[in-house]
């Protein structure tokens, strides 16, 4: 077995290809695999002709051969502690934990193992491990399938966490995420992983960690998302630029690294900022974020940072409740509209 | 302590027994068969995990526990619900999320609650109804009552580290708790062996000191025999019983799953011995009933389930106020 | 068994008895225990002789036996778990979690389970569970049994969370935790237990969960903190009176519910605030605090909401560096005098 | 596949064996004197696990272990990071927080890692280590290598959810990886049959399909065994074992600890049958050695001890800089 990275495999797909989120990630992985030796994927029915719960793994066990993609059994502490331990050894695993309310079943290795052994020992080992995930409310799949739970993996120093908009940055933030030598937090919207097609890029395509995109240009207010809610705030935004507002949609991509200075530059103009985020609102990411650009820009701002987040709730099932539950165009808007 | 049935064994158990397990499997695989229908014809949407195949563990349960005994299920626990007498009404209405609903709509498919009848908790978490359990019968037994509990998981369950620390704390404690392993063969779109390396689940009591049955679970007498006996250890106060019920899931994990990882003949022979049929024949060929009489009472459970999807679907969403209450 | 609160017992003490932190959560789980027949406990290693790893529990098994005062093998699932289902099933368990990191071995438990199962249910059960846990930096145990978490546990909706910070306040917090109806995370920094020592009323004290306590009157800054940190926020507050600053310190007390109308009063009349906790300080309780105190008193602040608060990293080992690593009184100081 | 290892069974062992593992157990037990009095006369403070009482066990390993094997271990652990080698000075340095330890004092007693000994993990939270000892054995039968891994935990730790996972995973998975409960008979201060509904833990790894010793951990043959045994067959692509090495605890949990718990005769007992002072015993006897050997022995590892203390005591705390460092 080769553990040195070779070049990737030859581009066979067209310049100009469209593909779903889902294809996006896939392709990630088969770049990865094909790239790297070490690189291999652990985690529940990931295995042909299946390929996961989401067909993200269609084709590669088939591929790469079921020593390389990995179905275990349901024990997310030891997927979790076997990537971590097969990290330290010098692997590049790719765990997938089905949904990310079931991180919370593996917390231990996360936390207190994953994000701490570098430190601990003094720089001797580290962990470069990618733990895939998904998860989001407005499936119907209820409160105990549907939570975001990134404010918390921010909280946890030696963590990255990275969550995609689009089908491409989906991909090429997966590459540079399994090529990070610490772990990573990689958490999909499985809401995105149908509804976003894209071109991408094809071959050993990276995204770098720590830079924000401009999802919309504007010069009035700055939105500031992740994830799903990128698009809810374009959405929003383009509806206000009726009425003469002209926001700007910022799309993090990754919480840890914080790209803060392109963050502090943008409010600095707008000199306005609403945090969306489908989480919980209270202790969500949102109040780290507003919590910074304050501190950073007090008296140059036009109002309070206006965080929207998820209802203070679990996630309701029946489906009127779930929609409210969600940081929708209305409370986007109505919030954007309180600056003015 | 470790005993364990013989899945040769032939039991006798009563005719009147066969027939009340019947009348509870009937019961649900209609009340299946009617939902997979409305999937289809757009009348339901939403999660649904179907348990056709597993009727008789339930329902040979049903026989033996009374209705303040507790119950705990997962994500595919519609039989389980059902045999435990939660109402059809609320259940789907809780199913299609409604206010009028057991959880008000609120819980969903996967979180089914209804104390009344000893239904406690429903758990998408795979395991974690185990330890819960485990709780739950401490209760009981801290306030002195006779209560049972009955943890029902799948074989998947069996890997996961909950399952190993509520057995052994059941054990040192002596709990009125059974825990029931609905061995289906498959977690998700996994094989047993895949994942599981005890040759039977079973054997895994040994090492908690636990009495434990391996059984046909698609044999009512053979249930019957191991809830029964679990049962009676438990109220007696003999402790925790793990039952490995052997059984076959006939539909897909999800309605979605279009069941490659099956082999084709595997899945037809386990159809082609579906107990539920096989039971109706027992009892015709045994005189427990006649045609007519299954016949009518058939008649009568499809029709209290369609009124009870009637009701379900006439009912209203709950209040948007309802996000914030519960809390 | 009797289930009906009874009359708590005659208190046998002097009224002016001066306990220590570990001896008044000892008398309020007496109180509970002698008062009600459904309280118990469980936990590892609580049964005397030893009584807990902190002594917290000293005689308890003795008077209340093991049945009451129950030992658990290290199965912190099956604790967190067992308490949920006895919860269900009307009782009052306290669970005891040994270290406040041990908590995401259960996290599955807490997190998806006893926050969400009154929601789920529709109100039909309900989880009047306490889960007491201690923790903090300082002792020079490191990495994997030092962290602060109750950040995250705010940021799950159905979860109460408290933290005392005096002897009192342990014994009249906890009595209140105990006959609530719902999830209480009970949160004690063993760098307290004994060192704080102080009058501690006997009997069935309680003091409310949402009401916080000022521990120091003051006109000019308030600065807000929780647990061991009050005592630094005085200590600071005491020394920059001399240069005629004269601060506030607020003692939140219980995070959630949160006296938000205390705490923006507060502020209100200051127009200064600094938080200051132990946890790490991205994404930790002081960011939701600080946004709040923003979108709610923007335009009325004389400077930022200041965060001091543990460093964005795990916690050390080496004496030197966990003391820096803690939001010391110098660090508070110097945030203070950035806002004259 | 489950074979055991009769606690009655004598083996044979060659007298250089017994040798190396005496001069490994008695620099433990050297250092741990040497620590217990560092602590009782203030040179040294903080936390310490003292694994007096245990030393037979890691002893017999480093006789079977090769430097590129690895070893994961807890927080009692200084036992298994000398036996495989982890230098002394860097050892007590990180045990006293200062720059020059092998983790540049900031993981400390709790997290000694030292990987070009193999010494890969220490950890603090039971049972944590399992699962990851599985995945550096994981990596190891990928890259095609025959290095083995070896994790250490204590009885207590065979009730949590982690070791029921990584015994399940390792079996399915056919890893080179030996699981060594290290049976003190306590867990803190609660004895072994009130958390553990197990007769003998080894019991539990049918429920895995797993090859099993129990052993007496304090006899250096029967260890010596059981580690060859597990090693060859790990290596050779045979699979996972679960040895249950009994053996008991002379010193409190912490150096704090009273020992209430603890009956007095079953710790004289256990303290009068030191395996340490057994063992010289018998390499006198047997003219393996003669005391004047061992004599010296003795001193010259009580010097390289003293000097690793002397090491680390006049070694700095880190930079304070390195508070943000390795990140
Ligand atoms: C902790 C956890 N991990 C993963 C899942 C996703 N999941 C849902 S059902 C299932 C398979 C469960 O199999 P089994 O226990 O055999 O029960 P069955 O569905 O066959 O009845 C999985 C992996 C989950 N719900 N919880
Ligand atoms: C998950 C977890 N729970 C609790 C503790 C606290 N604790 C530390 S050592 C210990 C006892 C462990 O006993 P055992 O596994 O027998 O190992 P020994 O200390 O006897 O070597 C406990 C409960 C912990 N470190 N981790
Ligand atoms: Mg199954
Ligand atoms: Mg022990």
């Amino acid at each position: 077995m080769t553990t040195q990275a070779q070049a990737a495999p030859a581009a066979q797909d067209s310049p100009e290809r469209v593909l779903g989120m889902v294809q996006a990630i896939n392709d990630a992985l088969d770049v990865a695999m094909s790239m790297d030796d070490t690189v291999f994927e652990l985690g529940e029915d990931i295995q042909d002709p299946a390929g996961g719960g989401f067909k993200v793994h269609k084709g590669l066990s088939t591929k790469f051969g079921l020593d390389r993609v990995r179905p275990t059994p349901i024990s997310e502490q030891a997927i979790m502690g076997a990537a971590v331990g097969a990290a330290i050894a010098g692997m590049r695993p790719v765990a997938e934990i089905m949904l990310m309310n079931f991180i919370s079943v593996a917390a231990d290795q996360l936390i207190n193992h994953a994000a701490k052994i570098r430190y601990m020992s003094g720089g001797q080992t580290k962990v470069p491990l990618v733990v895939r995930t998904t998860t989001g409310a407005g499936g119907g799949f209820g409160a105990q399938h549907s939570d975001m739970l990134e404010a918390p993996l921010t909280h946890t120093a030696g963590l990255k966490v990275v969550v995609p908009s689009t089908a491409a940055d989906a991909k090429g933030l997966l590459l540079s995420s399994i090529f990070d030598d610490d772990p990573v937090v990689f958490v999909e919207m499985f809401m995105l992983y149908y509804s976003q097609k894209g071109h991408v890029p094809p071959g050993d395509y990276r995204v770098p960690l720590g830079k924000l995109r401009t999802a919309r240009e504007g010069s009035d207010v700055s939105l500031i998302s992740w994830g799903r809610q990128v698009h809810e705030c374009v959405a929003v935004a383009d509806k206000l630029s009726a009425d003469g507002i002209d926001a700007e949609v910022i799309d993090l991509r990754s919480l840890v690294p914080l790209d803060r200075e392109g963050l502090l530059n943008a409010v600095g103009r707008t000199k306005r900022a609403v945090v969306v985020h489908e989480a919980v609102r209270r202790s969500g990411y949102g109040a780290e974020l507003a919590a910074t650009i304050h501190e950073e820009l007090f008296g140059e701002l036009a109002g309070p940072v206006r965080r929207v987040g998820g209802a203070d709730t679990p996630v309701p099932y029946a489906r009127n409740l779930e929609a409210e539950f969600l940081p929708h165009a209305g409370r986007i808007e109505q919030a954007v509209r309180s600056l003015f | 302590m470790t005993t364990s049935l013989d899945t040769e064994t032939r039991i006798e158990v009563s005719p009147q027994i066969l027939l009340g397990i019947y009348t509870t499997a009937i019961k649900i695989k209609i009340y299946d068969d009617t939902y997979v229908s409305a999937l289809k014809t757009g009348k339901a949407a939403g999660m649904y995990y179907s348990p056709r195949g597993q009727e008789i563990i339930p329902s040979a349960f049903a026989q033996v526990l009374r209705t303040d005994d507790y119950v705990l299920t997962i994500y595919r626990g519609i039989h389980d619900q059902i045999a435990k007498g939660v109402p059809l009404r609320e259940l789907t209405a809780e199913f299609l999320g409604r206010a009028t609903g057991t959880c008000k709509g609120k819980g969903g498919p996967m979180h089914i609650t209804h104390p009344d009848s000893g239904l406690m908790v429903t758990t998408g978490v795979v395991g974690s109804g185990l330890p819960i359990g485990v709780g739950i019968a401490l209760a009981a037994q801290m306030r002195g009552t006779d209560q049972v509990t009955v943890v029902n998981f799948g074989d998947g369950a069996s890997n996961i580290g909950a399952f190993h620390e509520a057995l052994n704390l059941a054990s040192v404690w002596n709990l009125p708790v059974i825990f029931v392993c609905q061995n289906n063969q498959y977690a998700e779109y996994t094989a047993y062996a895949v994942g599981t390396s005890a040759k039977h689940i079973a054997d895994r009591a040994a090492g908690y000191s636990m009495r434990s049955f391996r059984v046909n679970g698609n044999d009512p007498a053979q249930m019957y025999h191991a809830a029964l006996a679990s049962v009676e250890a438990a109220r007696a106060g003999n402790g925790p019983t793990l039952i490995e019920a052997e059984t076959y899931r006939f539909r897909g994990h999800t309605p979605a799953d279009p069941m490659q990882y099956m082999p084709k003949e595997e899945l037809q022979q386990a159809i082609a011995a579906d107990p539920v049929p096989a039971l109706r024949q027992r009892l015709i060929d045994e005189s427990i009933a006649t045609e007519d009489e299954l016949g009518a009472l058939e008649a009568s459970l499809k029709q209290e389930i369609d009124e009870a999807f009637e009701f379900a679907l006439a009912s209203p969403q709950p209040d948007p106020s309802e996000l914030y209450t519960d809390l």
